[in-house]
């Protein structure tokens, strides 16, 4: 792969990177150009994932959104944003003057609103979306979707009809994950990403109780989404892009070698802004050792 | 990331270090008061997962302090490194302290949240420093660390201890409320635990004037990109602490 | 409950101590005497819970059984045991001395093998029993049952018939738990151990590729089992025993704020085997610290 | 689990370093050659989980000594660590080195496995020592690291490296064949690789002398507990590394 770099396809776009910043865990990216150099995005990052965008903005919910568990961060923000047709205009432009693959991620709280926000994209350039069916943090839809196959089937049908760009998927790791991966191969999703984060809970004080209620990232969980990447592309078709505690080249490599094609990197832009760029180095420099050891 | 060199890690009390970090002088320029870093450990160690926050308690040169109260399992960390390791960190992070605050200004402190303030003191000039006033508060004695620093910049200082034991006995805010009926003070920029802060914002309310408040949450990102520390904000939505913070005005903030 | 410790009843028992050592993470516990005094045995340890046992000695999974992962550690042991028969001749004598109720966790490969293991045990003085069924390293039995409510529900009128002890079920925190929970109650079981292990993987080397797949355990999990814990006791009137990275008093307490009224060490065991007496004491001062502040 | 003081923890090659601890006398009184230490963090973080096993390379009255080779995270950790902080320790563990080896005999170190061999010596009766000999092998000189400490024992060495750079080219497994076809070695102890290993028990095979290897797999407990550290046993079952090794008869073991 560290060959046909330049040639990654997913689905029907190509990526010049395999390696993508992950819905949530870096806004709304209006501040990508703070961190790195407009050579180094084109070159490291494969594409931005936009946080979770709604038909209205959403405020999210209130805090406490955050907590450290071992080796784990669990969140909840509730999917705060400025709604998909503020984010088209404030925010888009600028993030295609980088000339990045951006991938919407879409949050509905049910199916229509998932087909209206499609609709409003049908108006514009964008070719990408990833649904996020897998949002633990939101009293409607979210991580709901993903245990009803059914709704899961109707929806991405419904997507399917109407957009033709890139349709990427992404799942929860809780619930009947093999159905609904094979319902979204059927229904002609491009790619799943494997997964999103893990339903958890952290005490922050016992007097008064505070408590979090969020879902679970970082190097914690990796050991648990690898195994669902390695029994899912065992069954299924579709490209899988890996989602889960990737904060080092090694962690790529595994994931890449239990049948992963791209990697999202998420926590890790919480600890260092820039840490896909060593990520990618490390990976690729994997990727050459292992190939040399396969000849 | 960049790296920072150990110069030394000094327990000035039970809880309360001083770190002393050799940075790149060049970084160390781009600080302003009120702003923070992020330090992490550099073993490739996973735990604590997140770099904590600090603010810049001295900085000369590349010569940066840290003044930290240890709470948990980052500052435990942070307690147990010594001289001649090394560091990693990103910053600096947050706005800076407001420019140029209305004189006189009161400095007010809770415990460990003085540490901010020695660094905005280095930076004001001279001839301002004669009309602030630091009012500093603690649980004990034994926490009011760094006095001597504070006094070296020959502002007026008030102590206040809640067990009497040194300076007025009773809250750091009781000392402050006599000052602002006085009427002698006329921005107050406080730092210290959340319930401090309430009675500041409170105060400067009932007196009429402003407040900014050093405020605390944990922090993931510091960068604006998760949107997870937020500070409710008065009259609906919430702040960014790591983005429009930490210093928030007192009247904008709902607590 | 620090002062009522000496009455802490889970179904027909009562333990002096809320702290158990958990299956599988101190062996068949004959070398209780080598890390602890009699008297600390009798203080601090609630129970001892046995290695799976199975009908017919089990020689467990080739290596690598074992792997560490940020926080927490992967093993497939595949329950290596010595056999019921083996075990009760030869190690359940010497525990008894030791004056420590002892629960037999079992594992059968079906409902009949159980069911076997059962009528092996009327034959003897033992009182509790814990029904793995939630081993993620077995090809046969184990977490199988926990996808499966209608087997637990024929597993557990089955043991309840002939075995009138504490009857402790192990649930997996994978699958229908709700509903596995709710039968297990309906069946008339004592208490639910609130977890077993996550199906987890990781990568140990390259080339020539090695990979486990086995159970995490550690704190990794703990954030994830807590959120268990707190559902579950919302639904289920039956005692729940935690398990699931209990390192410290505070993640006690914190499974005690959420429902749980006993705990299980593992993994600490293999870090100290004397953890359990610390994480008993700072347990206990927390408790006596909390219930003062909400006075 | 006990205290043990960094006294100094040096490296002596780019991957390979000496940590001196100090710990209790009457504790180190207790380790046997051949035993090992588990070493746990001593800072509440919880990465890497497991505490590391080592083997004693020397120990005198407090004074105990690891030679360790940094390979991965916990390792990199430990090679952080400096002179004044402390670290805890669970120990002796396992089953020391068999007691009366007949003489002739031969160790046979790969790498760092050479680690446990000092302390051998330095409990062997001195008389013994003219009939022990020590065959050491590396990648490349740099990595021949205490040659001084074991040329210290007056015992007879010799040394390989795989790319020539000191002593014999190739690899430390064709030095002892040479010995063995001399019939100059009644029993071989060797640590190091699995692939040196395996080659060590081909040798004594060939050769009907005895010979033990001392094994290498992750350990979690180290006590016995968790069953995890099996190495498979010739005929069918296994071994439990930390209960029934680390070190095991050649001729028993299926690797
Ligand atoms: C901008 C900024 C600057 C700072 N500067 C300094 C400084 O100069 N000196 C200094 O001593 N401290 C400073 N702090 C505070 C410092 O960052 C914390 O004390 C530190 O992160 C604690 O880390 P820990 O791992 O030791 O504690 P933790 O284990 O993280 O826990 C500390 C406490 O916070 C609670 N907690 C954890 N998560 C949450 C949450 N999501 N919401 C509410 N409470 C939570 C815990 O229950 C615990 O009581 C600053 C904080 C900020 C935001
Ligand atoms: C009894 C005993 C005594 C020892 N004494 C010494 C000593 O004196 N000096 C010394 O340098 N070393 C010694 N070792 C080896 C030492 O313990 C390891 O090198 C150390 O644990 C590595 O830790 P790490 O975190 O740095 O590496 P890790 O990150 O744990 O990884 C090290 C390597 O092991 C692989 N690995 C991890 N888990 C497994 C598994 N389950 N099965 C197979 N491979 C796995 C990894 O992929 C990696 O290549 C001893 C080992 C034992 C068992
Ligand atoms: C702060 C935060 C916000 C997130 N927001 C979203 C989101 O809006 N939409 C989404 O699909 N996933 C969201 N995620 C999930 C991440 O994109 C990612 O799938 C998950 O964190 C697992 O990867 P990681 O372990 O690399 O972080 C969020 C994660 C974090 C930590
Ligand atoms: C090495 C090992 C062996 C285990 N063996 C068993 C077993 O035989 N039966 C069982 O029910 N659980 C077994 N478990 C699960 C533990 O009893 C415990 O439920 C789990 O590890 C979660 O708790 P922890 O995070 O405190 O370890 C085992 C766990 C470990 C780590
Ligand atoms: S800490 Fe992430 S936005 Fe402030
Ligand atoms: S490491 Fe646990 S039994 Fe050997």
């Amino acid at each position: 792969m560290a060959g046909e770099r330049s040639t990654l396809k997913v689905g029907p776009l190509s990526f010049r990177s395999p390696f993508f910043l992950a819905s949530g865990t870096w806004g709304l990216g209006d501040s990508l150009e703070r961190y790195f150099t407009e050579e180094e995005i084109r070159t490291y990052i494969g594409a931005f994932v936009t946080k979770g965008l709604s038909l209205e903005p959403m405020e999210g919910n209130p805090p406490p959104r955050l907590a450290e568990t071992p080796c784990g961060l669990i969140n909840s923000i509730g999917l705060e944003n400025p709604g998909i047709k503020v984010f088209l205009e404030k925010y888009y432009p600028l993030l295609k003057s980088y000339e990045v693959p951006i991938i919407f991620n879409l949050h509905g709280k049910t199916v229509e609103e998932f087909l209206a926000l499609v609709q409003i994209l049908k108006e514009t350039d964008v070719r990408s979306i990833e649904l996020n069916i897998s949002c633990p943090n939101v009293a409607e839809g979210g991580i709901a979707f993903s245990q009803s196959p059914e709704t899961v089937a109707r929806l991405i049908r419904g997507v399917r009809e109407s957009f033709s760009g890139l349709l990427v998927v992404k799942l929860s790791p809780i619930g009947p994950i093999m159905e609904v991966a094979r319902i979204c191969e059927e229904e002609g999703a491009d790619a799943l990403t494997i997964a999103n984060t893990y339903p958890a809970m952290a005490i922050l004080s016992y007097s008064p109780l505070s408590i979090i209620k969020g879902g679970l990232s970082g190097p914690a969980i990796k050991p648990l989404t690898l195994r669902l990447v390695y029994e899912l592309s065992q069954k299924s078709k579709l490209p899988i892009i890996a989602s889960g505690g990737i904060l080092t080249g090694r962690d790529a490599f595994e994931y890449y070698l239990v049948g992963a094609r791209a990697f999202q990197v998420g926590t890790a832009n919480l600890i260092d802004p820039r840490a896909v760029i060593r990520i990618y180095n490390e990976f690729v420099e994997l990727m050459e050792r292992y190939e040399r050891l396969s000849d | 990331m960049d790296s920072a060199l150990v110069l030394s890690n000094e327990a000035l009390s039970k809880n309360i270090y001083l770190l002393t970090l050799h940075i790149d002088s060049q970084k160390a320029s781009k600080f302003k008061p009120g702003q923070f870093l992020k330090i992490l450990f550099d073993d490739q160690r996973l735990d604590p997962l997140i770099p904590r926050p600090y603010t810049v308690h001295t900085l000369s040169d590349n010569r940066l302090q840290i003044l930290y109260q240890v709470v948990g399992k980052g500052t435990t960390a942070l307690s147990k490194v010594i001289a001649g390791q090394v560091l990693r960190f990103l910053g600096p992070l947050g706005k800076p302290f407001p420019e140029d605050l209305p004189l006189p200004l009161g400095l007010c402190a809770g415990g460990v949240g003085v540490a901010g303030f020695s660094f905005l003191l280095q930076k004001l000039p001279p001839s301002h420093l004669k009309s602030v006033k630091l009012y500093y508060g603690t649980k004990t004695k034994e926490d009011l660390v760094r006095l001597e620093l504070f006094e070296s910049f020959g502002i007026d200082i008030e102590l206040a201890t809640e067990d009497g034991s040194l300076g007025n006995k009773g809250f750091v805010t009781d000392i402050l409320e006599k000052d602002l009926k006085r009427q002698g003070i006329s921005t107050v920029l406080a730092c210290g635990p959340r319930g401090m802060l309430k009675r500041v914002k409170e105060l400067a309310e009932r007196h009429s004037i402003k407040a900014y408040l050093v405020m605390d949450t944990f922090l993931a990102c510091g960068t604006g990109f998760c949107k997870g520390c937020v500070i409710p904000r008065k009259g609906g939505g919430f702040f960014h602490l790591c983005e429009d913070g930490p210093t928030l005005p007192a009247e904008q903030v709902d607590i």
